[in-house]
């Protein structure tokens, strides 16, 4: 039986204390141990940032790669072992800023993994920039007139990428986060799940109790993650209400199912095979 | 004597060129002579203007050729572009509206006219390959087998057709045949034809590469789709990435899971993916990229080759770190190259740079086929069998050769942590400072081993007081011009790097110590005189640098160096 | 009075013969010559690839830059000096793929420029590999198992994003495609022309007579531009059928309107001023 | 005799270090005296362990100080750590509870109770400066004076609170004071204190950039964010790019457009920024990048300071064009270089790139003010007023100096074409041969030019046997440590390069010649000496490597360079 104090790790945790990031690591280990994957048995991949550091404060094998990145180096540690649980964590700016691109073909190749944003809608580990998740005329000390793009919706940008699972959580909801996270894990196919996250230190419009203002779980009304028009709805819901939970899920085909040599088993479980390669490569030549 | 004919054939893109020129190679290679057979093309899809120039010899051929035997032009222009270029008693067969002009030097023939008597007109190409062969006096029965081995599997009224069409062409040039001195026979040959790009693909596979993500680049692309054939037989993926960002680091996802993986680019996406090489270095994760150099800045001379990405190469990515680069000089050097770059960058940990350019990814050239694949392959990974609280596995021990023991993740209890920023042994970020010192001296600390495992360069008359030194695919083109000005009775000797980083300064030292030395260089500031000048302590180099986008000849070689010696 | 051949060049065309692009080019000149710009008050910037050439083929002051990259370089451009007009040429796979992260930021942006995508579906230049366009599945040269990715649908992509003017044109349709370029260019903000072009040397698929089949004019129905509910359906109509015009339209408040340094007048414009620079740089330090 | 005195204030990120920093800084100012002060910083945001390093003189200084007379802890972690490091007859004041311990070497201080008696906890890190000036002998009122300064904005209220809390502080404190041998009295200088990201902030805005797209990234976003408080009362824009390629590619488009712009960058992003470096260079764009140069590879130490991106700079991007490299070495020469680099990438339409590092950025220096707005700025465009279909205007015109003629685009009737293609001189595309030498010609052309626009190296004790060579940042260190061992009677001299590239090899090799010279560099392969090796023949060099993401001390080149000297 594997508890989520299994995953703990005694290296220092580094994030400002009272940071939304904690509780998102709190439910990342709960939702491991409700699967009963043990720590030898993850793969964490992240970005760089604040959130980008969150494989180094529990116990599993990680990969902390560069701002940005994270997606296609999960996508490559992905293709060679189809084998591993992959979740991979990023912040907003990673994610949805330097990493852009790589956000829209990771949801269009459906590659099956987890992707957990770490959305303080801020530039953290870099002291206040706005981010592309910050809302247009944020004052930052480097925005100093406002933030002068329109704020990147997530959520709304995932549907239309075709992405298969989107949801949102929000830090401080610890528990539904959980829920959130296992069910993103089960999903076969890539599993966005946008997290709320407060940054104490230098987002102090978004704060918890602004999120918790606006937030409602979507659980708690009648709404189908089936219906697609009504999630790009829900999806679009800001200033004023902010829905938690599973906006939409439809079943897909995931990565390793649309490529031949990656149906049956992983590439990585191959053995080498000199006679196999004689005959190919040097037979015809 | 060797026999030694070359043609060019040449007129717009989407005219065929190209298969004009591997029907003939494959005749010749069928009747086991040497080809070295190089393309010529523009930047855009159709017209424009191409040319493939086909050198053929029943010798091995290191080069290509320039003076034309036989021009084959299949628009007028091709002609005036290229008419300088024949060698008397040189011989231009001239695309035409009806037979024209038939003399010693210029044939006008009616290829599309021909064609359709053949029964198709979309045969025109096989009609001039079929004269071609009849001026270079081959049987004609050679030529029809080789139609009907190709076109087999499109069934036999498509290669009854072809046959017919080059019957056709053939015997309206049969008078003009000439003796080149080559015994035409079917002949069952030892020797591969093999391009670079073609090479770099087998050579990947032959080392278990089975992922190829990457992003189109010309003259990368070609390295790519070389794996393409294999993928139904091999279990291999390969993977166009949204960027050549992804691509590397797809790459570097991959080689953390344990399966080999490359990426191949050009110039601006190799630009691209540099801060991946240092994320490679230092997670010490293996990785093999190709960078097919061609001509820039910038967007450049897309189709065009050039030799100007080796400081680029071994300084790229901030700080610093080892990392091997390589230079391959002939399609077969580039298979072996390739397999010991996949060996060598996950023996040591490090990025492994293979460095192409154009003339030598595009170029088909004849070689013995030495070409083999290793009864087993060594891995370099540990068992994951152990590592818990008390005792972790430590992915960046601090072992004395720089070497640390590496291990798949998932595949056992030990932990496999890895990060970009400076970290300690077990893979933590560490902004200790002589952990910093510690982990900086380990990484550079497997130089002097990957230094052993350089082959040094191929030496030729190496006690010549006058050595001419290239590098990468100037090789052939060098060797031939060594030969040539030998035949002239100048004693000139050739220092030909193929492995290129890192390098040991002090044999490479003793060699061009006290010589006259002319870097053959495809760049304007002599890349490899400069990074010799700083390892070596060369202090003074002349050279012959060639910055035009096309390849060297020997000739120019030859010509160059006798101005420059002294 | 211009007329539209002010703006042919006698730079060779490399195009192939009977590419959509030559009826790009013309409904291009023709719009240009609509508003009566001439040559040399006109700034096109491009991508690499067979669009990204162009430039080079009309009259026009040009900048031709890196695969991926038009639209990063038309900002710095624009934001230099407002009063050029700048409209920016890419390919589907320079700016969906290389250049996704910088169509999204454009778009955020609003940027005020005119952005023709020449959607053939294919990377044209470098000879057939599937672009972010093709479909699902579809096979090249490279793709030899089928694309492995979900199309990129420009258009939803673009609404999510929050673009203002969302438009599709049809290269063979030049008439149709003059309106659509001179309306974009007319908007206040950043305006995407995404226009469907057989490339008749690789997309075997996507020929003319498949867009024609499929293709209708939204002036011929009801659509109300303004309606953004209704756009997202159309921007998703494909397999069967495809909307041809402006999907939506809505004003809003482009990037140097945001932007208080560039709301008066272009900051080229301004003279190099010693004696501000001076009092406000080193008196007080 | 110079007076110099060593402090450290020491404690977790978010406990207001430097804020005790800034305020003795800003006294010792205000009293003429001279600062060098360094902050020393993790990559987080709350906790860990910082440091403000001050070093304090009625002398210029070039350097940090590193043996400590007092050290203020505002934790007991503080204490641990650098207690070792106070120089004898040093002494800790250390944060408490309540008031402890008190002699001559720990003096245990409760800050926020003091401040909470003063009225607000929130002030303990003023009661700390207080108590700091205090044992410094500084009067009461010249502190007084600088906190109602610095607080006259948020109102009376906050600055006579701040006045009470110092007041709490310098009483505990007054009765430890010390002779430093300082005078202390507010004193008008003609000093001015500067990082030196803050001077190429204004270096930049001096030289008329008014763009200045960017990325975040450590230690870059400090010239960034120097602009800021400008841009209210300068028409300029900052604007927070998507990423680093589209940051450089908005540079190169604003400059097209004919703004000057910049950007600033680290290690990753400038490697993601080198693709655009070449189409700069190829499309002879003027550019200017900062490369903030920060430990690697990779993420690497990302807070800390290193000099390692020196080759990289000078090799970055395919292919090979002219660019130039700067590294000045204190704020005002900082100031001064990005004058110069806009002025030179403008002269020759070449890139330039100013390397500094954390070191060099986030110091905070006294130098004599020498810092002017030049009267008139020379710009490098033509006029626009010729160009029709018969003489068009030809953007790259086969200019003898390689300089061609640069116009705006829509200024006037000539058409601006630019492409990063190899082009021809009007800037359509072009792969002709001929045209590709020319062009590559053309470019290489500017060299000489910009040679002699290059200064060269700072020379001290020239005609000493042994010389220290160093570059950039370094420089105040090398200098303080050549007048060390002066002192120690050791003739050493010192080679100090601000203007890296291109070199001028005949003149730097004449200086460097029959020398023992000694690499004085924060990067582990001694990347200097490699280019000298390259460039001006040097062939063996001794190194002084430092490589642990600290900056260096004289302390430690006075005794590894008596430990080298032969
Ligand atoms: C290529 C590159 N550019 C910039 C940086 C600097 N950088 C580090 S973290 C970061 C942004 C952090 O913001 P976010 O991704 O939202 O993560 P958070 O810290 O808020 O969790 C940046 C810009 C970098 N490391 N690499
Ligand atoms: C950084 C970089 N990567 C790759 C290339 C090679 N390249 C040139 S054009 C092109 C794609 C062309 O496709 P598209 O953008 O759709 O334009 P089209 O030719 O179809 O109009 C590519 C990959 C390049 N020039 N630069
Ligand atoms: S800076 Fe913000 S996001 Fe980062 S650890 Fe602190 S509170 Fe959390
Ligand atoms: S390859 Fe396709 S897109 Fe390019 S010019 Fe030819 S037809 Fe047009
Ligand atoms: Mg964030
Ligand atoms: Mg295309």
């Amino acid at each position: 039986m594997i508890t989520s104090k299994e995953f703990n790790c005694n290296y220092e945790n580094k994030w400002c204390p009272g940071c939304g990031n904690f509780q998102i690591l709190a439910a990342m280990k709960n939702a491991f141990a409700q699967q009963q994957i043990p720590p030898e048995k993850l793969t964490l991949i992240s970005g760089i940032g604040q959130a980008g550091k969150t494989p180094h404060f529990l116990k599993c094998n990680m990969f902390h790669g560069l701002h940005g990145r994270a997606l296609p180096l999960a996508t490559g540690t992905k293709i060679a072992n189809n084998d591993l649980t992959v979740v991979v964590n990023c912040g907003d700016g990673d994610c949805y800023g330097e990493g852009g691109n790589h956000f829209l073909a990771a949801i269009r190749r459906n590659i099956d993994m987890t992707l957990l944003v770490h959305n303080n809608q801020i530039y953290g580990l870099t002291k206040g920039q706005a981010s592309p998740t910050s809302s247009l005329g944020m004052v930052t000390k480097l925005q100093n007139s406002g933030t002068p793009s329109s704020q990147f919706s997530a959520l709304v940008i995932a549907l239309a990428a075709g992405a298969g699972f989107v949801a949102r959580g929000l830090s401080a909801e610890s528990g539904h986060l959980t829920e959130l996270i296992v069910k993103a894990m089960n999903y076969k196919g890539f599993a966005l799940v946008d997290i709320l996250q407060p940054c104490v230190s230098f987002n102090k419009i978004n704060t918890l109790s602004w999120y918790k203002e606006r937030a409602y779980k979507l659980a708690d009304t009648d709404h189908d993650p089936r219906d697609l028009a009504k999630a790009f709805n829900l999806a679009q819901e800001w200033e004023k209400s902010l829905p938690l939970g599973v906006l939409y899920e439809a079943a897909g085909t995931p990565f390793h199912e649309r490529v031949p040599n990656l149906k049956a088993n992983a590439l990585a479980s191959h053995n080498y095979d000199s006679k196999l390669l004689t005959d190919v490569l040097l037979q015809n030549l | 004597m060797k026999t030694d004919v070359t043609l060019k054939i040449a007129g717009a893109a989407g005219q065929g060129i190209q298969t004009i020129g591997d029907l003939l190679s494959e005749v010749c290679h069928q009747s086991g002579l040497f080809i070295f057979s190089v393309d010529d093309f523009e930047s855009r899809v159709r017209g424009g203007h191409n040319f493939n120039l086909l050198r053929i010899s029943d010798k091995e051929l290191a080069a290509p050729g320039n003076r034309l035997d036989i021009l084959v032009c299949i628009n007028e222009n091709a002609y005036d572009l290229h008419k300088e270029e024949l060698r008397s008693g040189g011989i231009a067969i001239v695309n035409a509206e009806k037979p024209g002009t038939r003399n010693k030097t210029r044939f006008e023939i009616p290829l599309k006219k021909l064609a359709e008597e053949a029964g198709n007109k979309i045969t025109a190409n096989t009609v001039a390959a079929g004269a071609v062969l009849a001026i270079l006096g081959t049987p004609f029965t050679l030529l029809a087998d080789v139609l009907k081995n190709r076109f087999a599997a499109k069934g036999e009224k498509i290669a009854t057709l072809n046959v017919a069409a080059a019957k056709k062409g053939f015997d309206a040039a049969k008078d003009l045949s000439r003796n080149t001195g080559f015994t035409w026979e079917a002949k069952k040959s030892h020797n591969i034809v093999l391009s670079g790009a073609q090479a770099a693909a087998l050579g990947a596979l032959a080392a278990d590469c089975r992922f190829f993500p990457f992003y189109p680049m010309s003259p990368a692309t070609g390295v790519i789709s070389n794996v393409i054939p294999y993928t139904e037989k091999l279990c291999v993926v390969v993977e166009q990435a949204e960027d050549e960002i992804a691509a590397v680091m797809m790459a570097i996802g991959a080689s953390f899971a344990g399966v080999r993986a490359m990426t191949a680019t050009s110039g601006g996406g190799f630009c691209l993916m540099t801060e991946g090489l240092g994320l490679a270095a230092m997670t010490e994760t293996p990785l093999v990229i190709v960078n097919a150099q061609r001509p820039g800045p910038a967007t450049g001379l897309p189709t065009r080759t050039g030799q100007a990405d080796l400081l680029f190469s071994i300084h790229a990515s901030q700080d610093e770190f080892p990392r091997f680069v390589f230079a391959p000089g002939t399609p077969v050097e580039t298979y072996e190259t390739m397999k010991r770059a996949f060996h060598l960058a996950e023996k040591y940990q490090v990025p492994a740079i293979v460095l192409l350019d154009q003339f030598l990814a595009n170029s088909r050239v004849t070689e013995k086929n030495s070409l083999t694949v290793a009864p087993d392959i060594e891995r370099f990974y540990e068992q994951n069998n152990s590592g818990n609280d008390d005792t972790p596995y430590l992915r960046y021990a601090l072992a004395q050769d720089g070497v640390s023991p590496q291990r798949l993740p998932c595949s056992g209890p030990g932990l496999v942590r890895v990060t970009g920023n400076e970290h300690d042994p077990e893979g933590h970020i560490s902004e200790n400072a002589a952990n910093k010192i510690a982990m900086t001296q380990k990484r550079a600390a497997k130089l002097p081993a990957m230094i052993k495992e350089m082959d040094p360069p191929l030496l030729v008359n190496p006690t010549a007081r006058v050595l001419l030194v290239g590098w990468g695919s100037t090789r052939g083109n060098i060797l031939e011009a060594v030969e040539r000005l030998g035949d002239q009775s100048m004693e000139i000797g050739a220092v030909l790097f193929k492995d290129l980083w890192p390098m040991d300064r002090k044999a490479i030292g003793k060699v061009l110590d006290n010589k006259q030395l002319i870097m053959v260089e495809q760049n304007e500031s002599s890349q490899l005189g400069r990074l010799l000048a700083q390892e070596a302590g060369i202090v003074s180099f002349d050279t012959i640098l060639k910055y035009d986008g096309r390849p060297f000849f020997p000739d120019y070689i030859v010509q160059k160096a006798k101005e420059l010696v002294k």
